[in-house]
């Protein structure tokens, strides 16, 4: 049996790609990563010991390609793959092929990601361990007739789902009986799209409950542990932009008994790896399966800035055979983490998203704050992969002292060139109702953070830099005019220095 | 010299002196002074009013700028007291209304077109579908008007500033 | 009295001054920055509420003008001042100013300063408290016969201090008596043009030793606790270079026993706030007082990553007359961390200071790392303050992961522009006596990092990496004086960008 | 195209023809495949050498060029056949010796001057003592030579690049 791995390929880019080789390179495992066209100059590519070109910048034509990333690992000689998040991490066939190819596949067992993959399955199957499920059909949903019976049965508002689904994809709230017909032709043809498979099934919808999930490692050798839970109830267009560990509703009793639950979905897999357990929690405490994430989550960091473990450096031991080195009791939940997910996208322009070369990044660090990022500088955001682009975690004594950490580490946080969502970090850092932990997976419709007047001094603030500015560039051009063959410095800069020399 | 920011509704007066290296801005019958340093292109900039010191994203479009100070954006737009004149002038003589071309904001994939020609429609309705970044965009009309005619057609991909629909 | 600040003053420049400003952030207190004429574009003037200029470059005629300072703080309407450490962090006569202008001076007494800025008054100050210091004379010497007569009755090699010192000014070992009244001179010299003063006094020069500091915290309210050692033998010129926390020859009973007589010299002064109790440790596992720093100390992060606890907020609170939060039993020392403080020098050059403008500055982050820096795209680096630019911290959950990480996170930080020691350290972090904890304070003079053989894998590849580089500028100038009005973009990127396209 | 690289003592030459966007590089008999990218300038570059990924920063001055590669620096010169052809003349022409100008690396005050005019040094041994950044440096003899003058006295500001002693 192995104990460790001699070379590692990252099947993946971004700021997990960057967080997987920082944790191959501590264990001081070879890397080999992989890239698109696009992507030659990106951080992940530079991080790593090998990089292989793996087509157009397409998803569909590289990091989607299984062919193409078996083909990588082969000729660079890795023995084990790690997926990340997103592209192909829950996907059944990949993880088959890399066993077929005889790498490691560094997640669980084909068996396990096809189970937890098919939504009704996976309902099926940890509900005959025993674990409650969101009220919903038993299975997958044949026609209208039926998924008529089954809303009148569970009662009003109803979700349809894929069962293919995952990211808010082929998913439809329905509030009324006569909005099911359009909603499942809706759903269907999205999940087709998206998932080619068109299935769908119902669930109760439910509201005013909070999204809570629970952090699981299980070994190659039968022990399972929970490392606590992440509150991720912050989400918009059903996208968790926020997630925070502990949840603010948490109690030790009601983490105990979410806890064994969530290990005996894991057991009802034979799951191996790190995974999620997703739940709904009610205002009675009461909670309710909703899915498992078969996979590192973008999450992840606020688990480990509270229990002080390293859950890639854990993946990969537990993917080379080793045995846990924590048992239940050894873990311990210290403080609280937070983490925002920053995005290429303009919160007040409908958070469409803002494409362009990142000219400057200035990252904010200082006691208890990490930033896991691909950014750098003259970095170019294109359409082609997912918008967020770092994520911003920090730690605190108390969930408050996080807040206003994370406060003062997103007014640090500067992407010069492009649209961020930071302002509506920040709004959010001083919403009441935030602050207070009140949350439910509502709470971004319900909140109106980007509507609040606004604040008349910087107002005055914006008014006169900006006149200053303008009367400036007036100013440099008229002399730049004038002096055009003295300098091409910056007059900006140039005036700064002077004044600077003159003074000093 | 006196400037004219224009504000969502407001027009706020400025009057500039070059005062060493910092400027004395005068403003609702106050006067501070001011010290303005880019720190880095294209949109940093620091300033110190009075000593309050203030960090500021500033991007200008001819005599338009995006001001993102702390969480606020605003939209503004500066005009010295000539090119006010002037514009005073021109917006006489063209009154703003007509036609207006609703644009790509970015590029990426038209998934649906949601109006047909003739079509009134009020601020906000969605016009056009774009998916670009995993996610899918509608693009809303910025005013009421009536739809004139619609540009692109479902599954056509598109580059940022095509024209989608005309507005009038 | 009062629980808070409303707004505080730091009479400081650089990383210090923006680590006090984000604990301020943190706790919604106001903040006010000082800056020369140099430092107007400086992190901690823009970080800052407010900024006032205090005069030119030269520290004398800015920073350490304490008339300047108090008018500052008086015209802001600052209630506090935080010194940071250096300039009048250590002024008894500037924390002096501030009780007289009514302003809290964040950090202790000016009498504890006062006495224990005295080198040979802080020994006569401990002893009589019972503490065991370095052997030496008891006074300050009055000439060469007795410090002759000194020198033989404890024996050689001894070394001459200036009772005002600090920093490794004004001190000179000496190996053989007649080297003594040269030293006595030199150190004289020395002393009295860096400090005004040239007091001097005889300690036993101790070899193969270890130097390990305890970090206190005292309140207003006689309650002292110590938060465990740092261990600082890394020091190239009597100034630190690398810093952790624990110390690898530290164990529990020893820890205790340190800590208690670290405890007992804080005492003796009726100290107050954050302060540093620093010991000689040899082999047997004897420690002897050294001196005591008033002040917060460069290296108090490794402290922090250990303890969990934000020294800077404890200033505050502290200083603003509340009780101290914790008990010396509530003090758990969790993992290692370690520090390396990175210069603006060349060590390839002899540690000469590069000065020039930092381009572009990319600072690691991800899981255990922080970086303290007031580093920016753009900034300056002159001749007239301290060539640390920044610390990197990280935490592992052991010592040798905590080695593993610095050397990811100091391979991943880059500094376009000047040249700084990061080489330098990822050569410590591969030398095997380092690895293995094997420390004492002249480990840098014993173990010769830099004149290791050199790779000839890396030889090669920059052999091969400079002519294509050589090359390429030759084809693109080549094009460009062909092409000269087609473009102004860099020939690289646009390659770069073509080549994109064509395969995309 | 050949070009020669001279690092330390020894010369290494390479061959090096375009492939597409890539270089075709020979050296010893071996063919690799390389793709150099400039990151960010002035001198960060990547580099992937048949799918080895490097980092290096490069400062270029004229032909000599610093590389620094992980924790080691190398200094070393690039020319091309023609350029090599034309310096191998001129340095039969001018042997390399006689007067050396030993010059500030910084700006500074000169704290101590350590050696007279006629003295002979060995290499390394210290020759100025310049103060700057709070720290003192000993600006070292970089061959061994004898004192021909002392150009600056203690206590004087020097700037970058100025001349301290000169050697012959």
């Amino acid at each position: 049996m192995l104990t460790s791995f001699r070379k590692v390929m990252v099947a993946n880019r971004g700021e997990i790609a960057v967080r997987v080789l920082r944790a191959c390179e501590e264990l001081g495992i070879g890397t080999v990563a992989v890239y698109s066209d696009v992507d030659r100059n990106a951080l992940h590519v530079r991080y790593a010991d090998e990089a292989y070109n793996i087509g157009p910048a397409s998803a569909r034509e590289s990091y989607l390609r299984i062919d193409k990333l078996i083909d990588v690992a082969r000729r660079s000689g890795a023995d084990a793959i790690h997926p990340g998040y997103g592209f192909l991490a829950e996907n059944a066939e990949f993880a088959r092929a890399c066993q077929e190819a005889g790498l490691t596949f560094i997640g669980p067992s084909p068996e396990a990601i096809h189970v937890m993959g098919d939504k009704v399955m996976a309902r099926q199957t940890v509900q005959a361990a025993g674990v409650t499920v969101v009220p919903g059909s038993d299975g997958p949903v044949s026609g209208e007739p039926e998924a008529i019976d089954i809303a009148e049965r569970i009662g009003l508002p109803v979700v349809v789902k894929a069962t293919a689904g995952g990211g808010g994809k082929g998913m439809r709230v329905v509030h009324r009986l006569d909005e099911l017909p359009a909603a499942l032709r809706a759903a269907a043809n999205e999940a087709g799209a998206a998932f080619g498979d068109s299935t769908l099934y119902l669930e109760k919808y439910l509201e005013n409950v909070r999204h809570v999930e629970f952090q699981i490692l299980a070994d190659r050798h039968g022990n399972v542990i929970h490392l606590g839970e992440r509150e991720c109830s912050i989400q918009r267009r059903h996208q968790k932009m926020l997630e925070e560990s502990p949840s603010p509703a948490m109690d030790p009793r009601l983490r105990e008994r979410m806890g064994e639950v969530a290990v005996k979905a894991a057991k009802s897999v034979n799951y191996e790896n790190a995974g999620t357990v997703e739940f709904l929690l009610d205002k009675d405490k009461k909670f309710y399966f909703l899915e498992m994430n078969t996979r590192l989550q973008v999450e992840h960091p606020v688990t480990e800035m509270v229990t002080g473990i390293d859950l890639v450096i854990e993946q990969l031991r537990i993917a080379a055979g080793r045995r846990l080195r924590y048992r239940q009791r050894d873990i311990q939940v210290k403080g609280c983490a937070i983490e925002c997910r920053i995005s290429a996208e303009d919160p007040f322009n409908d958070f469409l998203p803002s494409i362009g070369v990142i000219t400057n990044v200035y990252e904010p660090s200082g006691p208890g704050v990490r930033v896991d990022s691909a950014v750098f500088d003259g970095m170019e955001v294109t359409i082609y992969y997912d918008p967020m682009i770092a994520k911003l975690i920090v730690w605190g004594e108390t969930r408050g002292q996080a807040i206003l950490r994370m406060r003062r580490a997103l007014r640090e946080f500067k992407l010069l060139g492009i649209r961020t969502n930071l302002p509506f970090f920040l709004r959010l850092m001083d919403s009441p109702s935030f602050i207070a932990g009140r949350l439910d997976t509502a709470f971004l419709e319900k909140v109106p953070l980007l509507q609040q007047d606004e604040n008349s001094v910087l107002k005055e603030v914006a008014a006169i830099a900006t006149a200053a500015i303008a009367h400036r560039s007036k100013i440099i051009s008229a002399s730049r005019n004038q002096n055009a063959h003295k300098t091409d410095h910056s007059p900006w800069r140039t005036a700064g220095r002077r004044s600077a020399m003159r003074e000093g | 010299m006196k400037y004219y920011v224009e504000i969502n509704d407001e027009t706020i007066e400025l009057d500039i002196t070059e005062r060493g290296d910092k400027l004395a801005i005068s403003i609702g019958g106050r006067e501070l002074l001011v010290d303005v340093r880019e720190i880095n292109a294209p949109s940093l900039y620091s300033m110190l009013m009075d000593n309050q010191s203030y960090e500021l994203f500033i991007d200008a479009q001819g005599d338009s700028y995006n001001v993102l100070v702390n969480d606020e954006l605003f939209r503004l737009k500066v005009q010295d007291e000539w090119a006010r004149r002037l514009s005073n002038i021109q917006s006489r003589a063209h009154p703003a209304e007509g036609e207006l071309q609703v644009k790509a904001p970015m590029p990426g994939a038209v998934v649906a077109v949601e109006v047909t020609p003739g079509e009134t429609v009020k601020r906000g309705k969605g016009l056009v579908i774009l998916s670009a970044m995993k996610m899918e965009n509608a693009i809303k009309a910025p005013r009421d008007g009536t739809v004139k005619s619609v540009e692109v057609t479902a599954g056509q991909t598109v580059q940022q500033g095509q024209t989608l629909v005309v507005l009038e």
